[in-house]
């Protein structure tokens, strides 16, 4: 039975992918800017639809006919943690496209277009919860990013984001071949994410199958070592893009850690995860000391980002629910602020054609403005209590801490680690940039216009509504994460034993 | 005659035909090689024929066809092979046209 | 009467709303009505403070106003709620009365600042008193811990507050950070409690601790590991041993808030907090040893430092480190209402100082090098004389408040061991020492400034030397709450204010005679440093600093340790990280996949040489493989 | 059996045509429009109207399977020949009897398709063999394209040796050549059998270029005119690999111990050879060439998993080849320079043409919302059911990714590479025509069904 | 050892020899001629398999008009001795090695076969006379048989295409 409720998630996928062909033939840059503005102004309102109707007892799942032979239907489900993500990505664009509205692309039309059509992937990612039609958005929200970033990019651009377009193509192939597998092992031959839950697997299938998939998922957030697509990419991408990338993009690996990886491979998801774990972590530390050493903001951003994408990791294999919830509230703020960060670093560059640090300085004497916001969002970022990260951070960390592991104490050390480090290169970040003198680049800056004070007002004030009161968040995926917790324990194997 | 006669007959004239295809440089001489592994076939087909003819009349089917199908594809073999001739000489004489040689070695200028 | 606890909240959200309307109406407020609104939220909220207190007197239990759940997640419930009893009380009109006093200063201190700066300086100034404010009122660790770095970052805005200059930016970055590496401890202990306990109220994990709650318990690793995680969180707010190395370069920002932050409040906020847990520090016998040590050792080493310091901040600054090692002592050994106390005149006789000194610099020009003053006490009679009343304080002389604070915590030394008492009181005479060099070299003697800095000398105007009055005063009668028991049947009211929170230990060990004998023999000797030092710094000579001086003037290279073996390895390693693991080893790993694919197709299609007979000759060497694997295979 | 006589019938018409019709466009218009006869007769044949009805004996059957895959191939060449008809001018003179040599071939394709014996598929490969030698070579002053057929040709009847050899083994050990024995005979598999068959597998390889006997597909791809190696690399592979699995599924599926292992062999190498090969070209021809091999690696996958998914997934395959392929060359016999840099700032000359080719070589190169990507999914579903296949399902992604290098490669150069190499312009219907291919292409990613229900009515 | 097996022998003896002088032969000419013997050969195992009609093909097809079209076409391009282009001796050892694996692997793989018992019916067995064969072309396989038309035609149009002048 479809309900009128039911086709919000068929709306949330559909209208950026309509609006996103329409976009192709536009000419007028004007035209097209608002038209993509206004597309995701709609998206947003449909997505807080979604996110208003989440009381009722069901949750909105859309299932339509399609490649029934082989198992598989285009089914979607607006979950808690969908709903959240789905959120993110209504408002992250709507944000990107204000706060970078005084950019201007060659060829706008395309421009936007593309980024419409990658929203249209990343919801589809989100929701679908049909192996293939994951799969399916899994690459459409690639591809749109391949071309913004190699079209409209820095110079290193072509080989640069060829390599993450090949490198992510490798890891979700390989979680194809997992799909597969899976499907070819449930009961009724079904691609649907229920019969994966229920699917027998023996462990050591589960061993091989976590490896499959937790590559693709690896490369995608990126985990420690698989993460050196990222920064090139970042650096070399349109602001824009990065945005979306850093913010929302990243998201999907966490997703399919989430929705795909843990439920599906308890037991492998147990016996691994001190490796995960381990690697995540390592990689908060190594991110965190390279970031330490980086003069391009962007390339310090994008390495702070490895880290923190390492801390939801670790906690996703936590594998408790103060770990979960932590991980669900992460991930929507992370996304908040680091495109904050970026509108900012975007604006930096645009005005002064430069990201390095060490040509910068003073800037907050010239623009105050831009420098308390700077700062307030990079605070966010490393989790200031009353910010919107805290919360998040607080439950990971506790979730770290009462991790299964034996080693959760050490996980939880040197994860912590993370957020001193953090703390030096952010700070010094803010330093370089915004304090001391003015040099005769940064001389005639002038502060911010209205559309990106617009923007990162509302980044703002959803860093403190989320800092104060992150519990708005937290009941959204709430029965998501009881259930995901639920899924994945594994104590009644041990006690039959 | 044992069949295997046969067919160690015709896999030693084939294998020559193959032999002669890799030790020389000269394309006539090549497709002719190749006409003898063809015939070594032919040979072949033609034992196996009446092997199985024999077989049929063991098993008590005296006015059967049985074999026949063997010699026919023979004729068959034998018609394919007068049109491939037809064309692969029209190649061959086309190429020497052009290079004055029928020698394969100066066939390389599409490589690697 | 039940109101002033309802309406508690109005405590700590008045300065924020002062925070919210100077820092985003800078730019178009006037400078008075930044200072009105600034002082004024200030000055409200002291007096909702003083209401509190008089309520919260006689209460036997805490009052917990609970707002609304800040995280709920499963079984785990962290509510947004204050609690009330006495110790927050306590501190309460600690911060807001101090605090207020350094606002009205910061008024007449800050003038020349441009508005809009002003107003920003005044927005900091509440944030952090709404910080400082969160962090004593919080009913559960996680709200203290809000508060615990919120007024981490508001120190390193207030040290920062000059950006333009980079040391002063980087002294902000270093509080900060170090303040950070105590915050993850405190974090993680918060964490162990959580795993204990479920959540993190102060009356349930209390209860827990006492085992007033069946079903849940500490073990004693718990305890021990707990109390010192959440130790480790107080050195580096408050400035201990190995983390104490911040708050002498936090003095970069301006006089009112090294007042304010680094003496007064922002770094008692370790005791307050070892105060709060000391149902737990009790438990654990060794986290207290090492509580004990640690302070006595800090308390020490700045005090050594500071006696060769010449920047008239930088004195005050190893000394507020000092006294906190103090402090610290007085935990460790069981005194924490001592160390209570102690905070308590401390905030008084310190800012006192501080804000002398800023009247001092003030005066000076900005001048901070006490080798270049002297001779100040007749061009700044207010002046003098208040930061002389601070002096004796500090120095410990009675009746003035220091005397009887730090008579408490080295009594409670004594009690622990005579070697304790020992180097405390040897601490406690530097101290003397260094306060009254310190005195006599800024205002005795000739002045030995610039012709220039001398035609401006002069007293400072009405809103500088008010407060200072009135904190001198305080500092003479501030230390009558807790007077002991010796003096006075009855004393130590202070003890018993607070006997709810702090259950009193027992009684003394120490008999009357021997503690009148402790007195005076501090006293004495207090007296006997304070006149070596007028003899030694009456006329002050500038003399190069040789062998161990010169080690004390450079503060024992302890920054330059952490330089060498913390920073700069750890600055090295990430550049190894960045260019040779990042790039060739990771980086290189995944391109020469890509490499050798390049590679193998340029070496793979010289097999298509061109030639047939090649061609047809591993045509039929496959046949041959492939045959011979069948036949051999299937045998 | 509508399609073989009209296709021969055809032939012969396209053969006077050239006689009796002066106009090429009036030729070109005669095979279109005989095509497009072709394809409507094969639709009425699957909706079971049949113009004849011979007896064939039990060698020639046009089931479902066959029927569609015919279907598949005229719709293929229609398109084929509406995007490239007018390239052939410029081959050479014989305008009219190239069409009647295509003809021909698909005469050929559909016995092959459709073969219950091995001597109508021994006939059908050859009268798909021998206009092909013509074809390479039809570019008769160019040294490339002589070469080409000189090598095509003595490889090929090379090849038709050893398979005549197998077939002569194959009959030795079964008396009979069709493909499906009498059940009631039973041959246990002797040596003979074995041998006949392998060396069937091996000339079969040879056809559908499977490394180690691929050698002749990039020289011969290479030196032929563009045209007609877009004709050979596409639609005639796809016939044999159909003849191919048709062979080993009704003939050797009894031996599938014997030769399971050995296609896997070759698909592991093939795959390896073409895509790492392809990776370092620099002619785009060449690259499509060793594209070609690589594609034919995946396909192989179906002959070794041998199910139902992998026979459905073939003819996904194909169709999806076949349209992304013809396309992409139908773009590159218009080129100048058929070198990589050739393409460089083709998206903003002719950004249509660019879109439709982008959309093409994703199709190629597995991505998904294209039928390049349903035809590999069905190729992994179909390998990664049968037993100890990982590594082979494994290997076969990699290798695809390596793929995804060097189509990205054309789409760099169009996209993100400056360029002006003056393109001979792109008239408005083979724009329209390309429109429609790449619709095709995403609309058969989309729903697969439309074309596999033909398969089940 | 009768007639007929002596009469085999014999003539497998000449084919394989034969067929070695084709492939050593350095002047093209001979090698035409020494395979006009082969098939001569082979249609005396054709006779003596009393396949008549195949025999009779073999010669006038094979021998008579095929290898004439080689001769025609070696004399037209003149190549002789000199002209003969040799591979390396290497390259001949290395092709000469590999047919002869081939043998060796074939020969052993098809030695244990179990059907090398049976025999193959010589000097009798009338399927190989014309009349028979006849019968069964035009009818069972009168649909390859036309279809091997189209071969031709195909074959005829290609010799146009690749002969004609332009």
């Amino acid at each position: 039975m479809l309900r009128d409720n039911d086709m919000v998630a068929f709306f949330l996928i559909i209208l950026p992918l309509l609006t996103g062909l329409i976009a192709f033939s536009l000419k007028e840059e004007k035209v097209v800017k608002s038209f993509a503005f206004l597309s995701s102004l709609a998206t947003l309102a449909v997505s807080v639809l979604g996110l208003t109707l989440m009381n009722t007892e069901e949750n909105l799942q859309f299932t339509a006919q399609w490649m029934q032979p082989i198992g598989s239907s285009f089914s979607l489900k607006l979950d808690g943690m969908g709903q959240l993500l789905c959120l993110l990505t209504a408002i992250s664009y709507p944000l990107v496209f204000l706060g970078s509205w005084n950019a201007s692309y060659k060829k706008p039309n395309n421009f936007f277009a593309l980024m419409l059509l990658a929203q249209a992937g990343l919801m589809g990612v989100f929701l679908a919860t049909d192996a293939l039609v994951f799969y399916f958005f899994w690459e459409l929200a690639l591809i749109p990013m391949y071309f913004l970033s190699s079209q409209w990019g820095g110079e290193k651009r072509i080989p640069v984001t060829f390599k993450f377009f090949i490198y992510t193509f490798v890891g979700s192939v390989l979680m194809l071949i997992g799909i597969l597998y899976i499907q070819s092992k449930t009961v009724s031959h079904s691609f649907s994410l229920n019969a994966f839950y229920v699917v027998e697997l023996s462990s050591k299938a589960q061993s091989w199958l976590f490896w499959l998939f937790f590559l693709a998922f690896a490369i995608k957030m990126p985990v420690f070592p698989f993460h050196t697509w990222q920064p090139d990419t970042y650096e070399q991408s349109p602001t824009p893009t990065t945005m979306i990338l850093s913010g929302v993009m990243v998201k999907m690996g966490l997703l399919g850690l989430l929705r795909w990886l843990l439920p599906v491979f308890p037991i492998a998801s147990y016996v691994w995860g001190d490796v995960v774990m381990s690697l995540a972590i390592a990689g908060i530390i190594y991110a965190s000391l390279i970031a330490i050493r980086q003069d391009d903001i962007k390339r310090l951003v994008a390495y702070s980002s490895i880290a923190h994408i390492g801390l939801m990791c670790a906690a996703i294999f936590a594998e408790n629910k103060s770990g979960m919830q932590g991980v669900m509230l992460q991930m929507f703020n992370h996304g908040i602020n680091i495109i904050g960060l970026w509108i900012i670093v975007e604006i930096i560059e645009r005005r002064f054609g430069t990201r390095k640090m060490s040509e910068l300085g003073g800037l907050a004497q010239k623009a105050p403005v831009m420098a308390i916001f700077f700062v307030i969002i990079a605070l966010a970022n490393i989790a200031l209590p009353l910010t919107n990260a805290f919360a998040g951070e607080f439950l990971m960390f506790n979730g770290l801490m009462n991790a299964k592991s034996n080693y959760y104490l050490w996980f939880t050390v040197l994860a912590g680690l993370g957020i001193i480090l953090a703390a030096v290169y952010t700070l010094n970040m803010i330093r370089r940039i915004f304090y001391g003198e003015v040099n005769e680049l940064t001389a005639v800056a002038t502060d911010l216009k209205l559309n990106e004070k617009l923007a990162l007002g509302i980044i703002v004030g959803l860093i403190f509504w989320m800092g104060v009161y992150p519990q708005v968040l937290l009941d959204v995926t709430d029965n998501f994460s009881q259930e995901l917790v639920n899924k994945i324990d594994i104590s009644h194997l041990f006690r039959k034993q | 005659m044992p069949i295997n006669y046969y067919i160690f007959l015709s896999i030693a004239l084939f294998s020559i035909g193959i032999v002669g295809v890799l030790t020389r440089r000269n394309a006539i001489i090549i497709f002719m090689c190749v006409e003898l592994m063809l015939n070594a076939v032919n040979l072949m087909l033609v034992a196996f024929s009446k092997m199985h003819y024999k077989a049929a009349l063991l098993a008590g089917d005296v006015n059967g066809t049985a074999g026949t199908d063997g010699q026919l594809f023979v004729f068959f073999i034998m018609v394919v092979a007068a049109a491939e001739v037809t064309v692969g000489l029209a190649i061959i004489v086309m190429m020497y046209r052009n290079i004055h040689s029928v020698d394969v070695n100066f066939l390389n200028r599409l490589k690697h | 009467m039940q109101n002033a606890l309802q309406i508690v909240y109005l405590i700590p959200l008045l300065p924020l709303i002062g925070f919210l309307v100077n820092g985003l109406g800078r730019k178009h407020l006037s400078k008075s009505l930044v200072s009105v609104i600034g002082s004024g939220v200030i000055l409200a909220s002291f007096a909702m403070s003083i209401w509190v207190f008089m309520q919260v007197k006689g209460m036997a239990t805490p009052y917990v106003a609970h707002y609304f759940d800040f995280i709920k997640v499963g079984d785990l419930k962290i509510p947004f709620a204050f609690q009330v009893d006495q110790l927050s009380s306590l501190f309460l009109l600690i911060i807001t009365g101090v605090g207020f006093l350094i606002h009205v200063y910061s008024t007449s201190y800050m003038h020349k600042e441009k508005q809009e700066h002003y107003g920003r300086y005044f927005s900091y100034l509440n944030l952090f008193v709404f910080s400082m404010l969160l962090l004593v009122m919080g009913a559960n660790y996680v709200i203290m811990f809000i508060g615990w770095e919120g007024v981490g970052l508001c120190s390193y805005l207030l040290i920062g507050y000059w950006f333009k200059n980079t040391e002063y930016n980087k002294a902000a970055n270093k509080a900060f950070i170090m303040n950070r590496i105590g915050d993850l401890a405190f974090l993680i202990a918060i964490f162990w409690i959580i795993s204990r306990v479920g959540n993190v109220n102060f009356n349930d994990v209390f209860a827990v601790a006492r085992g007033e709650v069946d079903l849940r318990k500490f073990t004693g690793t718990d305890i021990t590991a707990i109390t010192l995680l959440l130790f480790i969180g107080a050195t580096g707010k408050s400035a201990q041993i190995p983390l104490y190395t911040w708050l002498p370069d936090a003095m970069a920002g301006p006089t009112p808030v090294s007042a304010l932050i680094h003496a007064a409040t922002m770094v008692t906020a370790g005791i307050y907090m070892i105060a709060r847990s000391n149902v737990l520090y009790s438990m654990s016998s060794v986290t207290m040893d090492i509580v004990a040590y640690v302070g006595l050792a800090t308390a020490l080493l700045a005090a050594t430092i500071a006696l060769k310091q010449n920047d008239i901040k930088k004195v005050l600054a190893y000394s507020t480190v000092s006294q906190l090692g103090f402090m610290f002592l007085a935990l460790g050994t069981g005194a924490y209402v001592a160390a209570v106390f102690h905070v308590m005149t401390h905030a008084f006789f310190k800012a006192l100082l501080f804000l002398g000194s800023g009247s001092v610099i003030h005066a000076m020009s900005g001048e901070q090098d006490i080798r270049n003053m002297g001779g100040l006490n007749t061009k700044m009679k207010i002046t003098f004389v208040t930061f002389l009343i601070g002096c004796i304080a500090i120095a410990g002389i009675p009746p003035f408040s220091g005397f009887f604070s730090k008579d408490a915590i080295l009594l409670s030394a004594f009690e622990k061991s005579p070697v304790l008492y020992g180097l405390a009181l040897f601490t406690a005479l530097l101290t003397a020492f260094y306060m009254f060099r310190l005195l006599f070299l800024t205002f005795s003697g000739q002045f030995r400034g610039t012709a220039d800095q001398k035609q401006h000398l002069h007293e400072s105007p009405a809103a500088i030397t008010i407060p200072l009055i009135v904190l001198a005063v305080l500092s003479i009668i501030g230390g009558f709450v807790g007077i002991p028991e010796v003096f006075i049947n009855g004393g130590d009211r202070i003890g018993a204010f607070l006997s709810p929170v702090i259950k009193p230990h027992g009684g003394h060990t120490v008999s009357h005679s021997t503690e009148y004998m402790l007195m005076g023999l501090s006293t004495a000797l207090v007296i006997i440093m304070i006149i070596a030092a007028w003899f030694k710094f009456r006329n002050y000579q500038r003399t190069e600093e040789k062998g161990l001086g010169k080690v004390l003037e450079n503060k024992w290279y302890v920054d330059e340790l952490y330089d060498k073996v913390i920073v700069q390895p750890m600055h090295q390693f990430g550049g190894f990280l960045k260019s040779v693991i990042e790039k060739s080893v990771i980086d290189g790993l995944v391109n020469g996949v890509g490499r050798a694919v390049n590679y193998g197709g340029r070496q793979l299609r010289l097999l298509q040489s061109g030639q047939v007979g090649s061609y047809i000759l591993l045509m039929v060497l496959s046949m041959v493989i492939i045959f011979a694997l069948q036949f051999f295979l299937r045998k | 059996m509508n399609a073989l006589i009209i296709s021969a019938i055809l032939g012969v018409v396209m053969m006077f045509s050239g006689i009796l019709l002066k106009q090429k466009t009036a030729v070109r218009n005669v095979a279109i429009g005989g095509i497009i006869i072709l394809l409507l007769a094969n639709i009425l044949e699957m909706g079971g109207t049949v113009f004849f009805t011979i007896d064939s004996r039990g060698m020639i059957a046009f089931d479902q399977f066959a029927l569609l895959f015919n279907t598949i191939v005229f719709v293929s060449t229609l398109l084929y020949l509406l995007l490239s008809a007018k390239e052939i001018e410029k081959v050479g003179v014989n305008y009219a009897d190239y069409f009647a040599l295509i003809f021909f071939i698909l005469c050929g394709i559909t016995l092959v398709s459709s073969f219950k014996s091995l001597l109508i598929l021994f006939l059908g490969i050859e009268i798909i063999s021998i206009p092909l030698y013509i074809l390479t070579g039809s570019d008769k002053r160019n040294l490339k394209s002589n070469e080409a057929s000189l090598k095509y040709f003595l490889l090929g009847v090379f090849s038709t040796g050893l398979m005549l050899m197998g077939i002569a083994l194959v009959y030795g050990a079964r008396g009979t050549f069709l493909t499906v024995p009498d059940p009631l005979v039973t041959v246990v598999p002797n040596a003979l059998l074995i041998t006949g068959m392998s060396l069937l597998l091996f000339s079969m390889a040879f056809k559908v270029s499977a490394a180690p006997f691929h050698f002749w597909t990039p020289d011969v791809y290479d030196g032929a005119p563009t045209v007609f190696t877009s004709f050979m690399a596409t639609i005639v592979k796809a016939a044999v690999f159909i003849a191919f699995i048709r062979l080993f599924d009704d003939a050797f599926e009894g031996l599938q111990p014997q030769w399971r292992l050995w296609i896997a062999v070759i698909t592991a190498i093939t795959l390896f050879v073409g895509n790492i090969t392809a990776v370092f070209q620099q002619s785009v021809k060449r690259m499509l060439a060793y594209s070609s091999i690589a594609q034919a690696g995946f396909m192989l996958l179906s002959l070794y998993a041998m199910n139902t998914e992998a026979k459905e997934g073939l003819l996904i395959y194909a169709a999806a080849y076949c349209l992304a392929t013809i396309g992409i060359f139908a773009v590159l016999a218009k080129m100048n320079d058929y070198t990589f840099d050739g393409f460089n700032g083709l998206a903003r000359r002719e950004p249509l043409i660019a879109a439709t080719l982008t959309i093409l070589l994703l199709s190629l190169a597995g991505i998904p919302l294209t039928a390049g990507f349903l035809a590999k999914f069905y190729m992994l579903k179909a390998t990664i059911a049968t037993p100890n296949s990982l590594w082979l399902v494994i290997f076969a992604v990699l290798m695809a990714a390596v793929s995804v290098y060097y189509y990205f490669r054309v789409i760099q150069a169009m996209y993100f590479k400056e360029g002006n190499d003056a393109t001979t312009g792109f008239s408005p219907f083979f724009k329209w025509t390309m429109v429609l291919m790449a619709s095709l292409v995403i609309l058969l990613g989309l729903f697969p069904d439309l074309l596999l229900n033909w398969l089940y009515f | 050892m009768n007639i007929t097996q002596i009469l085999f022998w014999f003539l497998s003896v000449v084919a394989i020899f034969s067929a070695l002088m084709v492939i050593t032969s350095k002047n093209p000419v001979y090698s035409v001629l020494w395979l006009i013997v082969t098939f001569f050969s082979i249609s005396g195992h054709y006779i003596l398999l009393n396949a008549q009609f195949l025999a009779i093909v073999n010669i006038i097809v094979y021998a008579g008009a095929i290898m004439v079209l080689f001769l025609f076409v070696i004399m037209l391009m003149n190549l002789n001795n000199e002209t003969e282009p040799q591979k390396h001796r290497w390259l001949k050892m290395a092709g000469a090695v590999a047919g002869g694996c081939l043998l060796l692997v074939m020969v052993a793989a098809l030695k244990d076969t179990d059907i090398k018992n049976q025999q193959a019916m010589v000097n009798e067995g009338t399927i190989g006379l014309i009349k028979n064969l006849g019968k069964e072309l035009f009818t069972t396989y009168v649909v390859p048989f036309e279809i091997s038309s189209i071969l031709f035609l195909s074959a005829m149009v290609g010799a146009v295409v690749i002969g004609k002048k332009e």
